[in-house]
């Protein structure tokens, strides 16, 4: 059992003072008769690079400018504004809104965006502009995923202030939603923890014990890591200093899933906190599928030319992941993470779990 | 074992293989003599310069079994006439005719009308009925056949008339079996684009229904007739080499590279003859068999000449084609070129194009085209077409047009030999050189419409940004004084002001 | 508070009785040297009819033949003995496992499933046969989704038993997975339960108190209710006699989801106790559009297509269903729970939804 | 304003127009200038039933610029040679031959060989050398060129030799300008497919680069040879009606008819002359014009002409037709079909299609199509053939057939009137009693492939069949052993036993 200091009300006051910033430098351009404009790091492709060190995504030094003098930029910037005007809203109430609500918000305000791919994306342009992420100010997508495991929380959401939970009292998994994200850690005995792609596994865990067998956390990603939840991991990482491995399907696609808790993704290269770098990708490996013989398809055109993209990429240095493109690309074939039923329900977790944490890698 | 050895005339080779000359089946042969003797009567006018006048009928006699019947046709113009001493042969005998010279007409191939009579004659044995004049005091009449075996007009019947009103022109009249009835949509989509690009004629059609269908000119302002020309040097073989030497009168070779090619001058004619190591003192009447030959290699590696003009060429001119598609569609926009006149193996032709937008032309998900050749409408095989594989090939979206827009393409090609596929007439084959003058005149044209759509879209869309900054300018001043947590709402409208101005410029 | 009595237990008693019942038929008619046969209901539409007295599809007396003697059948009878075999293991060992996971495990027995398609379809199968919906005997598929109010189970999954939680203990919402599900009622205070089609509705309400403000029980059912779900509501409805109130998108879909809960699909024809025929579509109504003027889409001739199906379905004779049909039919529009965002984050709470429950239908 | 009205020879309209007859460039040249005498050689040969030997050289004399060069064709045959008064005409003058008459030949045109030489005439101007014997004691010698304008050939040189060796036969030289190395692959793929309907010919080329392709005959059995024939009565028109009334002897209709027509005996004629209301004892010299042409119309109208027989025509049959694709390809299967001899228009014809799969046929995601007319391979416009839309029509999933199956299908068609639908004989025209004839074939050997297809693909399928019960029965009883918590497996021997039982029925 450890105890962790909470630090979700500092963020909350750090987003605020942001936002009215941004506020008062558009009111003083106007006062002074000029068309206000605003600059932000660009997000073009041309602007992210891979940063060693950080071990993520980064934005260059090119900027943009975004003018209310440009035919081309006053919509957006308009609702830049006005977004960044709604999530105060938000954030001083303590409420929250999906990013469809936010969406049709603004209708009320005769402004309505083109679809939810145009809200979204202001949405990132604030994000780049204050520096900070969406959930940062009560913005959340609709994907939920799940945790598991001997870790104590404390609410901060209204009505619940104080409020304590430990995510073993549902042996379900406990939702990952923006109570839990703003909650403060109060302690855990747990000593690393596991990420899972699948939600079958997932339970396949807790009825196994694994969260009492080997001491761990369990997080399911449900697919790809939704950013709340890759914001949690690194908050397990970081706040609890506790080790993460994670499990995905044996393929390109759950490779990238590991890859993106891990190092995440260009299109969060404006933010940082979001990623985990000292993960660990446990599996499935393509080697796995040779060494334990699993029942698998073969890779499609497009999985082959994902692993091509992949060997490419930045992030892929690593000699386990140079390794493991090869082996795919060798064997060209896939497995998925349930393939080890094939052995029995508990085969994964009595014979694979602790050959991989023990990490033969 | 002994084999049968045999001549047969010209006559009796289309006569057996009268499909590959358009008259295959018994609607297409309602199809194509209406064609060729609407043809030669357009020519007729034409040559004289004055605007026809056609008249055609078309009646049935009776049926004669499985959907075929007989009909009789007439067609009566205002041309320049037969003189009776030719009207039988021009009539009864296969290959006679005036179309053999270097000048742009319809009939390129020389037989349409006589192969339009003998298919007339072999299905219906009923001699055919001639009557012309060429406006002197005279009008003849003639019953005729035709002996196919040896090609000859058989005069049935011969009469001269007063002509106290100076009448002038030719009338035939024959009958033939066929199916009008299958025949009838081509029959009248090619009178009605006639008319488009011969909007200097008047057109009447009486079909075996009784139906009256009438094209009247829309000018009388009519093109040059088409002149006859000389050779031009790219153009020439060793035959025809040899049949200029045996007519020239000329003495020495200079003198006959001047009088007998096409914009061949004196130092042209120096200059060739020193390239190709002929003295210009020779007779060409006295030259070698090889000396032939190689003069004619030679003339087709010479890169001097000139290229043909194009006085032997009548094209219809932008205005008239642009009429032709006005009057038939009332286009919001249309625009035309004629390109200058060019050569491909020594035969001169102008490319003439015009695009038109709008009105009543149909939206049909494509571009509508309209192909003619020496002012006629070509109607079948359009895909095989050099036009259509142009338009095909053409990005439309870089001149902001898309499938379904109402455009209309007209495409006219003359040439004293325009290079049709095959003796039907009814596409023109792909020669680089007349599809480079084609796509360049589509280009053209269709650079003008992109001028236009762009105008009409720049209007509209100036509209739509006036308010923009009006609507949006007021929202950020609101909002920012909100975030700022400021109690006065900053004035924008020397900003919104400011933006007019620039729109004004 | 109420007390309520167990029945979970039970349950899985009658479900390995079935089981133990269909291998002893087989193994008999082995015995006697006969070709082995099952008979069980036919599944094809032509035998799917509405029962208006139970308010949902059932099956009619048309049966099919499964023999081992036809070289079409030998291959799916064997697998369905299989799944029987292994579903067994599954219940008594109180294990779950996910659709997928059984697809795997056919593998270790030399018999692969051509795809997930066949081995759902066959599961399918065992329940027609034996009566009991998959959720009885531990299969699963991967969907969740959530429920949060004043309700206390006790858990009957290992390590768990006796266990209690109080579904307000997580203000995210509390995950319904097979734990939940398998667990007893125990007391709840609510007095009504509400279910929601979207996660954004869904944590709203829980921000706006919604659960404490109206005494509700909110269950969220993540687009078309999962089945366990289903299951669940009808059991808050049938266990605890709470009346259900159903908010979902305004569109044919929308109307769609809140049928399902109602009077179940045509595939579940061979099932009871998934249906809640008394539960109301409270909204939103084609004429909520009309009358609270919300930002609406054009309904796309896909959406119109639904309708004139819909309009034919013997479960929409009802009257509100057809007024609500030819609403749609004539406004030709749809909108989403969302769109009540443009007057503001807390209308659908504030006036909206005690509008709904007074029950203006 | 006077016109010249003039006659041309048919050919100087040959010359003039001679794209129209496959010699529109200079690769096409060399391609039609070879298939031209080549049909001839084979027709020569054929005519007497002597198994072809024909040699062909190309020979590249010079350069003449722009890609084009002047090349030397020499075709040698052992046909039935040309009479020495008739060499001059048939190789000088247009539309003079043999080949007029009903009975199946490959150059239906009549005008191939001549134009040949007169397309290498004029591009080359020199004269072409001409050597036949018919086996007699001399050869002749000939050294021509033609006179274009007045159609006659010009003899430069005339020679005749003693024959001591009896040789038979016809040689061909003469020079062209044109594109051998453009032309070469359909050259080849000529000469190879015309060895294959024409297994019994020795083809031997020696082209421009020296290279020597030997085409050996498979076989020395050839078909009958075809025969002339008397016209069809449905096939006859009014001109062809007055020419036979001309030329006839009978002094009374019922001869007339039973003399001169195809398959019409006494009662036949007496029961038409009935149907017509012509007395069968009038003198058919004597008919009024308007009388010959109610007997035209009446024959096309009578239902009770027998159809014509085939004994004019040629076929390859089945055999020969395998036996040529075997040597091509060597398949695993093959099948072949000939159909009943049929008629279009009083043309008789027979149609041969066989079907072969598997050995060398390339898979290309389509169906191989070879098409032959009169044992002429057709190389262009596929496309737009009459077979190859058929084949498109057909559903082949019907016959257990896929694109990517190596299935090759060879169509032939025979008849004295191929229905070609332009000069070029590229390409069979879409006659409704022809293509219902090719689908009827195609479809026979369609159902032949498929039976094969359908008996390997049951053994398979057997094999598969028979380990099912016995990899499923002893789980069945495991299971369910297990299910109902007894101890001992039940044994399942006896119901796999019974299983193969039925199977063996």
């Amino acid at each position: 059992m450890r105890k962790i200091k909470p630090s979700m009300k500092e963020r909350r006051k750090r987003v605020l003072q942001a936002l009215k910033g941004l506020g008062e430098k558009i009111y003083t351009q106007i006062e002074k008769g000029k068309f206000p404009w605003i600059e932000m790091p660009s997000r073009s492709t041309d602007n992210i690079y891979y940063d060693p060190e950080l071990r993520q995504y980064i934005l260059g030094d090119k900027k943009i400018r975004r003018s209310a003098g440009n035919i081309r930029h006053i919509a957006s910037f308009t609702k830049l504004v006005w977004t960044a005007f709604f999530v105060r809203e938000l954030t001083r109430e303590r409420k929250t809104s999906t990013l469809r609500d936010l969406y049709y918000s603004a209708q009320a305000y005769e402004m309505s965006f083109k679809d939810q791919a145009e809200s979204d994306n202001i949405i990132t342009d604030l994000e780049t502009v204050i520096g900070h992420a969406r959930e940062d100010f009560n913005v959340f997508p609709e994907e939920r995923s799940a945790v598991f495991g001997d870790l104590t929380i404390e609410y901060n959401v209204p009505g619940y202030e104080g409020k304590r939970l430990n995510l073993t009292s549902h042996p379900d998994g406990v939702m990952i939603g923006p109570a839990l994200t703003s909650a403060d850690f109060v302690r855990t005995s747990a000593d690393k923890v596991i990420a899972i792609e699948k939600g079958g596994l997932f339970t396949r865990f807790i009825e196994e014990q694994v969260y009492r067998k080997f001491n761990a956390i369990l997080v399911l990603t449900a697919g790809q890591a939704p950013r709340a939840t890759r914001a949690f991991i690194h908050r397990l990482n970081t706040e609890l200093e506790l080790p993460v491995y994670i499990f995905t399907d044996g393929d390109p696609w759950g490779m990238h899933i590991a890859m993106v808790i891990i190092s995440g993704s260009a299109n969060a290269a404006h933010l940082r906190d979001l990623t985990t770098p000292d993960a660990v990708w446990s599996g499935v490996w393509a080697t796995d599928i040779v060494n334990y013989k699993l029942p698998s398809d073969k890779l499609t055109d497009v999985d082959i030319k994902r692993l091509h993209e992949l060997a490419r990429d930045p992030r892929y240095k690593g000699e386990l992941w140079q390794r493991e493109i090869k082996t795919f690309m060798k064997i060209k074939k896939k497995a998925e993470q349930e393939a080890f039923s094939r052995y029995g329900l508990t085969y994964i977790v009595d014979e694979y779990l602790p050959a991989k944490l023990e990490g033969e890698a | 074992m002994s084999q049968i050895f045999e001549h047969i005339s010209p006559a009796d080779f289309f006569y057996r293989n009268r499909d590959i000359a358009g008259f295959s089946n018994p609607s297409r042969a309602i199809y194509s003599a209406i064609r060729e003797l609407v043809e030669n009567s357009l020519d007729a006018a034409e040559s004289i310069g004055v605007p026809p006048d056609i008249f055609i009928r078309l009646t049935r006699i009776k049926e004669s079994g499985r959907g075929v019947s007989v009909y009789e046709l007439r067609v009566q113009d205002n041309g320049t006439g037969v003189p009776s001493q030719h009207i039988p042969s021009a009539f009864g005998q296969v290959l006679f005719g005036s179309k053999y010279r270097l000048k742009q007409s319809r009939g390129t191939f020389g037989l349409g009308g006589t192969m339009a009579i003998l298919y007339g004659q072999i299905t219906t044995h009923h001699p055919a009925h001639i009557i012309s004049s060429t406006g002197d005091s005279r009008i003849y009449e003639y019953r005729l056949s035709i002996d196919i075996r040896r090609n000859r007009p058989i005069i049935l019947q011969r009469k001269s008339l007063d002509n106290d009103h100076k009448w002038r022109g030719t009338i035939v009249e024959f009958r033939l079996e066929g199916d009008y009835f299958r025949a009838m949509p081509k029959v009248l989509e090619y009178l009605k684009q006639t008319a488009v690009v011969n909007p200097y004629a008047n057109i009447t059609f009486i079909d075996p229904r009784g139906r009256l269908y009438m094209f009247t000119r829309a000018t009388t302002s009519m093109p040059p007739p088409p002149k006859e020309t000389k050779p031009h040097p790219y153009g020439v073989d060793v035959e025809m080499m040899q049949r200029l030497i045996q007519s020239t009168d000329a003495r020495d070779m200079l003198t006959f590279m001047v009088e007998t090619f096409h914009r061949v001058g004196k130092s042209i004619a120096k200059n060739f003859l020193k390239f190709a190591g002929i003295s210009p003192k020779r007779d060409p009447k006295k030259l070698r068999p090889d000396e032939v030959v190689h003069l004619v290699q030679k003339m087709k590696t010479f890169d001097e000449f000139l290229p043909p003009d194009a006085s032997c060429l009548s094209p219809l001119g932008e205005e008239l084609l642009k009429a032709g598609i006005i009057k038939e569609y009332q286009p919001e926009f249309i625009a035309a070129i004629q390109r200058k006149p060019s050569t491909y193996s020594g035969h001169p032709f102008i490319v003439e194009a015009a695009i038109a937008y709008g009105g009543n032309i149909p939206r049909k998900g494509d571009i509508v085209l309209f192909r003619f050749a020496n002012r006629i409408p070509l109607l079948y095989d359009e895909a095989s077409d050099v036009s259509w594989k142009i338009i095909k090939s053409i990005n439309w979206r870089r001149y902001k047009a898309t499938p379904d827009m109402p455009i209309a393409i007209a495409v006219h090609v003359c040439s004293t030999k325009i290079p049709y596929k095959t003796v039907g007439k009814e596409f023109i084959a792909d020669r680089p050189e007349v599809s480079r003058e084609i796509l360049f005149a589509i280009r053209y044209v269709a650079r003008k419409l992109q001028k236009f759509l762009t105008r009409v879209e720049y209007k509209q869309k100036e509209l739509r940004r006036l308010n923009i900054f009006a609507k949006y300018l007021p929202k950020i001043a609101r909002f920012s004084t909100d975030l700022a947590e400021k109690k006065r709402t900053p004035n924008v409208d020397k900003l919104i002001r400011s933006v007019k101005r620039i729109e004004e410029d």
